[in-house]
């Protein structure tokens, strides 16, 4: 399950997507939304998503993770619209034999999406000013393989 | 030829629309709709540098030729999660 | 939270018991009893714990991660008694502000629940045998800094 | 001194009860236990290197003398998650 969905997160349903009968270990990540962002407070935050490239792109990382671990339980699920403070703004679930796999590959799942998954976020302040988010480090340190012979 | 060129974020921000339908020439690239949007918005070839460009939900290079009823965007830098 | 309970596992509860407004990533883990170990079926498994100690080292486990990553919303919740196939076993849940330090720090409480947390696996195998489970090879890896000067 | 004992999982089985009550010699150590032991269960010395024990729900050594009231426990490897 690979979806962008303007609803609250359900994150059993995460997991539930991912449980097997020969799975040992299964690693969750939720993603939720703070209170503030280096010491300013935030009101709420809300993200927009490239929809159908997005899940597609979700989509890849598991394929991703099927040839690096030999993982196929992986589902990602991200909201869009207002999310606000502590909800759960996105969730991944990785099943697998040994938690070890299912650990790495948990986070490589979460890094992969900060880098390639088209979604966007926009903060709201407590102080009425609202901006978009600046991008993660890790988007311009990886290889996103797209740009370099002609971009 | 017909494309579809769709704006998100920061670009639809800019732009002030989140989509439109360009007209463009035959054996056209994704440089062309940059060009035809550096009019109105003359930074964004400055913007490209840290900006990604897609074709049919795969991201694309400049010089990527379009066909009749692509669906293009500009895809500023993500930051999901 | 850190708990032996004899009940199936709420996972919500334990997520819920880490949740806080300043806290961006959650990172939980599930352990979950597989249908075969080493290809022979598993009927089910029963856990026998020392159920006061073993609450208090997860809360030691507790005490170090707060040490090492500065995180002090961890769970631990271990079930004892008979557990089914594909039910949860184990359930881990670390809250912290940045995912790398929460994957860190989950991935840790869980290698040390197999080191130090006094808590036995019997598996029931389906062709009617049944038998204690062997120890991770963790267990003996780790320095368990007891038993050296007089063991 | 008095002193509870309890037995997990093998040990459990080996001994056949759950837990007892033991009665000491002032100054008795953890191997005082294990020497009890011994008469019925001749290989838990040999045992003993991958089992640990424990004094009051911490782990202790095999010198730790025991005080009145004491609980103790003997531990074979855990195998939890």
């Amino acid at each position: 399950m690979f979806k962008i969905t303007d609803e609250v997160i359900d994150t059993q349903r995460v997991i539930s997507a991912v449980e097997a009968d020969n799975a040992g270990a299964i690693v969750h990540f939720l993603g939720t939304v703070r209170n503030n962002t280096g010491g300013r407070r935030t009101l709420y935050l809300e993200y927009e998503a490239y929809a159908p490239m997005a899940e597609k792109k979700m989509a890849e990382i598991g394929h991703e993770i099927r040839e690096k671990w030999g993982l196929d339980r992986v589902a990602m699920m991200h909201r869009v619209g207002r999310v606000e403070i502590g909800e759960v703004s996105v969730a991944v679930a990785v099943a697998s034999p040994h938690r070890s796999d299912g650990f790495e590959a948990c986070k490589y799942a979460m890094d992969r999406l900060k880098q390639v998954v088209p979604i966007w976020k926009r903060e709201i302040w407590e102080d009425g000013e609202e901006e978009w988010v600046k991008p993660d480090p890790v988007y311009f340190d990886a290889d996103r393989g797209v740009r370099t012979s002609d971009g | 030829m017909k494309v579809t060129v769709k704006y998100f974020a920061v670009c639809h921000e800019e732009l002030g629309r989140e989509e439109e339908q360009m007209e463009l020439p035959e054996e056209a690239t994704l440089r062309d709709i940059l060009d035809r949007l550096e009019e109105e918005w003359p930074e964004i070839t400055e913007f490209y540098q840290v900006m990604q460009m897609s074709v049919n939900w795969e991201y694309a290079t400049e010089g990527t030729q379009l066909s009749e009823g692509d669906e293009v965007a500009l895809i500023p830098p993500v930051t999901g999660g």
